[in-house]
């Protein structure tokens, strides 16, 4: 089947955090397709690039996928002023998920997820539930103010929040926690360059999964603009290849 | 409505091809249509060896536009030929392969490896790309490089040659002439304009080349002014691009002098930018009175 | 927050001005806002005589900018000194004069009639005008001829003189270093890029004088780069401009290497862009973290 | 008083002829300043320039103003789509409208638009109307589907509908009716270039006054973009010291 240019419905757009806003998206085809750590190219009308969003769950039965970003941006800006009803001009699902076949049952999970990086992991974390796998969830945020989805992820997994300035849980990075979290036999992570750096640096001996930010022409493959060096002196595309690699094999 | 148009080694359904680097080597878009509706394809720049480009970010958007500063990545032509040029000849299309270099003897070197392959229609002589340091601009800004390659290629080559100009110099007719002198069967024009973008936070370039190359819609009126300026002076066909992204910036770039055109930027905010154009040409065409590409072609003579 | 930034033969209240030509003699905007909140004013061109300019149309909309091809349409010099510059002057802020010409004589003309004022304080040599057919054009392509208006003016004009770049040329930082050589005590980059855009129902150019030059947000990563490069090459102070039209633009021309701006297409859309721009300056500079716009001049010498 | 960018609320966009719709906003103040044959100079985002458009009508009680544009490129394909209750934003009453000091009572008026010019000639008929002034309207249009505004004009002047094509009303171009329409004492024309040259030719005898187009930059008299020859070797800007002038001072 050809891949397609997808007009997705906006249900309800709703800031649940500073700065942070969370998109209901109506979109059956998507909805069925995506696994978790997909993204959406979504096409801003008046900007030249398309802007890639992760999934951050999806309601197969609703015919929907939700997204959350922040304001960062013309882009990320003009997307929280949509109002339902309008629709939104997508790619995907994009890019390759988290695969999660080498999780045995019965295992434990460690997840991280560093600020707008969370929804991905958010989207992951519903799919373990539904594994026999002990979750838990180490969630950074910069402040108090910018603290979501902490009770969505309470329910399926143990969950520790830090922030960086100790307005909220506990204080400093999301590697603090680490000592505290016990033993886990894979961990996934995603968040921003900097927390993935100390993460796979702290956790270098674990097996580990990370999804990885770049900034996107195409966000298809084509283009080469999102490459991203590999141990074997090769390269990989963070659009088509990614967003998540294993932790071993990528340069930081 | 015809839309075919005949050029040196080629001869086009539509006068529709992605342009350079902006369709990789085909194989994501294959994903999203068949590949047999374009007029051809323009791959992705080869050199002699393997590139890994430059660091990244590489791209930036700008207002209307983007900054590129890939740094010609590529598998290298020998790959080029065994993997990525058999599976494009089996769409119904024709292939333009890109050469670039960084010096005259690289130039040599990759267009005489596409004399092995007889899928290959023609060469796009990329002397203008800006982000190779080693010295590929110059061939791009000097007349007397430029007719030095150009000669160079041309006698290495078995294929006609289309001269991709760039759009960094004081005098784009007197580049090109230079270009037609030397045997150039061709010219492709524009590929990007030199810019750069800045990140607030540092005060330093977004691009970790520091410069990248402008394309997109931003840039349309200086590839038009500089594609009638070149028409009025060179009598060989012209590939026009820059900021095409529908029917009607089609129109314009054939009144303005282009013979075909190539479509880069556009295909990254539309996977189905190159069909939707070619699908919408014949009506555009026909509300502008119109009866074919050819028509436009042959009637800009009156008024130019 | 501390704007103020020093020039030669300018201290200005902030960095903004509007762009030569882009705010007539003030007068029309005058009536939306108070001039005096300006860091100073360019004027419209002024030739020797009074110039009618190009038929029309003049402008044409672009992606993200604008053709305009004018054709420095003023009053003479004379009249300019006669009846604009003293009601300009009854403006706390400063006044560039805007010197254009077509010869040697004309500009040397022009030049020495605005030392007849006390109202202005410095010139803007445009030696840039794309617009003019007679040979304005060369001075600002050619390094020797720029040199050569740049040293007859300096020596005309009692002055401080910032010669004007243009934009369409292959070496700009060749151009910047001649300039500097031959005197001129600051730079004012960039002029329009020429460009065209046709009239589809007719094939031909939509601007009577068939090209006009190119200018707003389009062109801004152009005028990013240039003044990035210039900046690395020469140590005179640049008034930056093309395709200014927030705070955050102001933020990263001076971090690029200007050292004031002007604001030109943006006022079309949003007469109070300057004030606009002076309003939002000091919050913008807060959140990346400087303390006034000296701090910014003065902290990108770490950067580059 | 310093002029201002208004935003104007959007009370209702309706398509009226072919291509042609009616806009209603709400903006007290410009509605109170507008004379006609003055204009609007609108901001459609995504567009570097302002649109001119003419004001068609004011109901200063209501604090409303009427334009009518005809759709034929991408701001008025934007401005068509806006819905009621968005703002568009504006700068005006820009320009010189039509001076009608010099009609005088009793008098009889001949009025003259063509296609989307007949908006302003709209404007004046209602002014002239409330005068004690006898009226009679010449409304040239392309073809039956342009036609509009013929009952209201109908209601306060003697209306003569010219098509082009002949589908409806007169066959031919506005001038072919002069013969029908009697005396008058002066002329006011809007239109397209070639009506208005062919009007002022035809009608050189008398007095008469035309409101002009040409492409602009900023649409306040700054940039010279708009000018337009007049008869003693100088020059007007439309923008500013038009869109209206006297058919003999200017060269079309
Ligand atoms: C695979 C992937 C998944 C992402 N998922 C999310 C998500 O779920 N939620 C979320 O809030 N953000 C996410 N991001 C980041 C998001 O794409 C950017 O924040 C967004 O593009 C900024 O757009 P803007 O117009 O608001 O900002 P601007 O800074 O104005 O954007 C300018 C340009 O830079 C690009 N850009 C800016 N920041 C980034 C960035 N961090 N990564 C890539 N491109 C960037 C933009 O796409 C645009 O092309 C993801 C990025 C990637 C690569
Ligand atoms: C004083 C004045 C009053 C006008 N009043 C009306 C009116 O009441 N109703 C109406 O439908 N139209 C009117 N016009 C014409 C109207 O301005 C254009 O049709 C409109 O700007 C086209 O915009 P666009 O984006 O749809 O077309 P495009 O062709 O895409 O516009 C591209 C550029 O050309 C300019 N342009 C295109 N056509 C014209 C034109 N005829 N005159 C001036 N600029 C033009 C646009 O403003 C824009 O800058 C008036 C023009 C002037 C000068
Ligand atoms: C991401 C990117 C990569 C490019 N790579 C090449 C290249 O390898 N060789 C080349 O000749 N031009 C290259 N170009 C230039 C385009 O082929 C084209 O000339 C230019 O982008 C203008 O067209 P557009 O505005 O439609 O993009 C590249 C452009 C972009 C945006
Ligand atoms: C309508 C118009 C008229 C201009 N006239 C002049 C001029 O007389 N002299 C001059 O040096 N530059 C002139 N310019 C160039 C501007 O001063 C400025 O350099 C250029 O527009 C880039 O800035 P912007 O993108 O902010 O408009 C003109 C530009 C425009 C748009
Ligand atoms: S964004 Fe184009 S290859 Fe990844
Ligand atoms: S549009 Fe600028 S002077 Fe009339």
């Amino acid at each position: 089947m050809m891949k397609k240019r997808h007009e997705m419905k906006v249900l309800s757009v709703e800031t649940i955090a500073k700065e942070t806003v969370e998109m209901k998206l109506y979109q059956p085809e998507v909805s069925q397709q995506t696994v978790p750590g997909q993204f959406l190219h979504l096409l801003v009308p008046g900007f030249t690039l398309r802007r890639p969003i992760s999934i951050a769950k999806v309601d197969r039965q609703e015919g929907t996928v939700t997204i959350l970003f922040k304001i960062v941006g013309g882009g990320t800006k003009a997307l929280a002023a949509y109002q339902p009803g309008m629709t939104v001009d997508a790619l995907g699902p994009n890019g390759n998920g988290f695969s999660i076949d080498d999780v045995s049952e019965g295992g434990r999970v460690l997840l991280i997820g560093g600020g707008i990086g969370i929804p991905p992991i958010y989207h992951l974390a519903k799919r373990l539930s539904e594994k026999n796998v002990e979750l838990v969830a180490v969630l950074g945020f910069q402040s108090k103010d910018y603290v979501f989805y902490e009770e969505a992820f309470k329910k399926i997994a143990e969950t520790y929040v830090v922030t960086n300035d100790g307005s909220y849980g506990h204080q400093g990075f999301v590697t603090h926690v680490f000592p505290e979290v016990g033993a886990f036999d894979q961990y996934f992570s995603c968040g921003p360059l900097p927390m993935l750096r100390a993460v796979t640096t702290e956790l270098q001996d674990s097996k580990g999964k990370v999804s990885l930010e770049e900034r996107m022409g195409c966000g298809v493959g084509a283009c080469m603009a999102c490459v991203l060096p590999t141990v074997d002196n090769s390269y990989k595309k963070i659009c088509s290849d990614g967003p998540v690699f294993s932790a071993q094999e990528v340069i930081l | 409505m015809n839309l075919e148009v005949k050029l040196p080694g080629l001869t086009l359904k539509n006068p529709i091809m992605p342009a350079s680097g902006c369709f990789g080597f085909g194989k994501e878009y294959s994903e999203f249509y068949d590949l047999s509706r374009l007029g051809a394809i323009i791959m992705k720049a080869a050199t002699q060896f393997e590139r890994f480009g430059n660091p990244t970010p590489r791209v930036a958007e700008t207002s209307s536009g983007m900054l590129n500063a890939i740094g010609l990545q590529n598998p290298g032509v020998e790959r080029i030929i065994a993997n990525e040029v058999p599976r494009l000849a089996e769409y119904d299309t024709s292939i333009i392969a890109n050469v670039a270099g960084s010096s005259l003897e690289e130039y040599i070197f990759v267009a005489r490896a596409f004399n092995e392959t007889n899928d290959v229609n023609a060469l796009e002589l990329n002397i203008s790309c800006p982000n190779v340091k080693e010295g590929g601009i110059q061939f791009g800004t000097d007349p007397d490089m430029a007719k030095k390659v150009t000669a160079a290629v041309k006698e290495a080559s078995n294929l006609p040659v289309y001269v991709k100009l760039s759009p960094n110099v004081t005098n784009i007719a007197e580049m090109a002439k230079a270009v037609e002198e030397a045997g150039a069967d061709g010219l492709s024009m524009i590929n990007t304009l030199t810019g750069m973008k800045l990140h607030l936070p540092t005060g330093k370039p977004l691009i970790a080349n520091q410069t990248g190359g402008l394309s997109g819609p931003a840039i349309k009126p200086i590839a038009i002014r500089m594609i009638y300026e070149v028409r009025q002076q060179v009598s060989i066909p012209i590939i026009g691009m820059g900021g095409i992204s529908t029917a009607e910036d089609v129109l314009e770039f054939l009144q303005a002098g282009a013979d075909a055109v190539a479509v880069g930027t556009a295909n990254f905010q539309n996977p189905f930018a190159c069909v939707d154009i070619i699908d919408a040409l014949p009506e555009t065409l026909i509300k502008y009175q119109y009866t074919s590409v050819q028509d436009v072609i042959e009637r800009r003579g009156a008024v130019v």
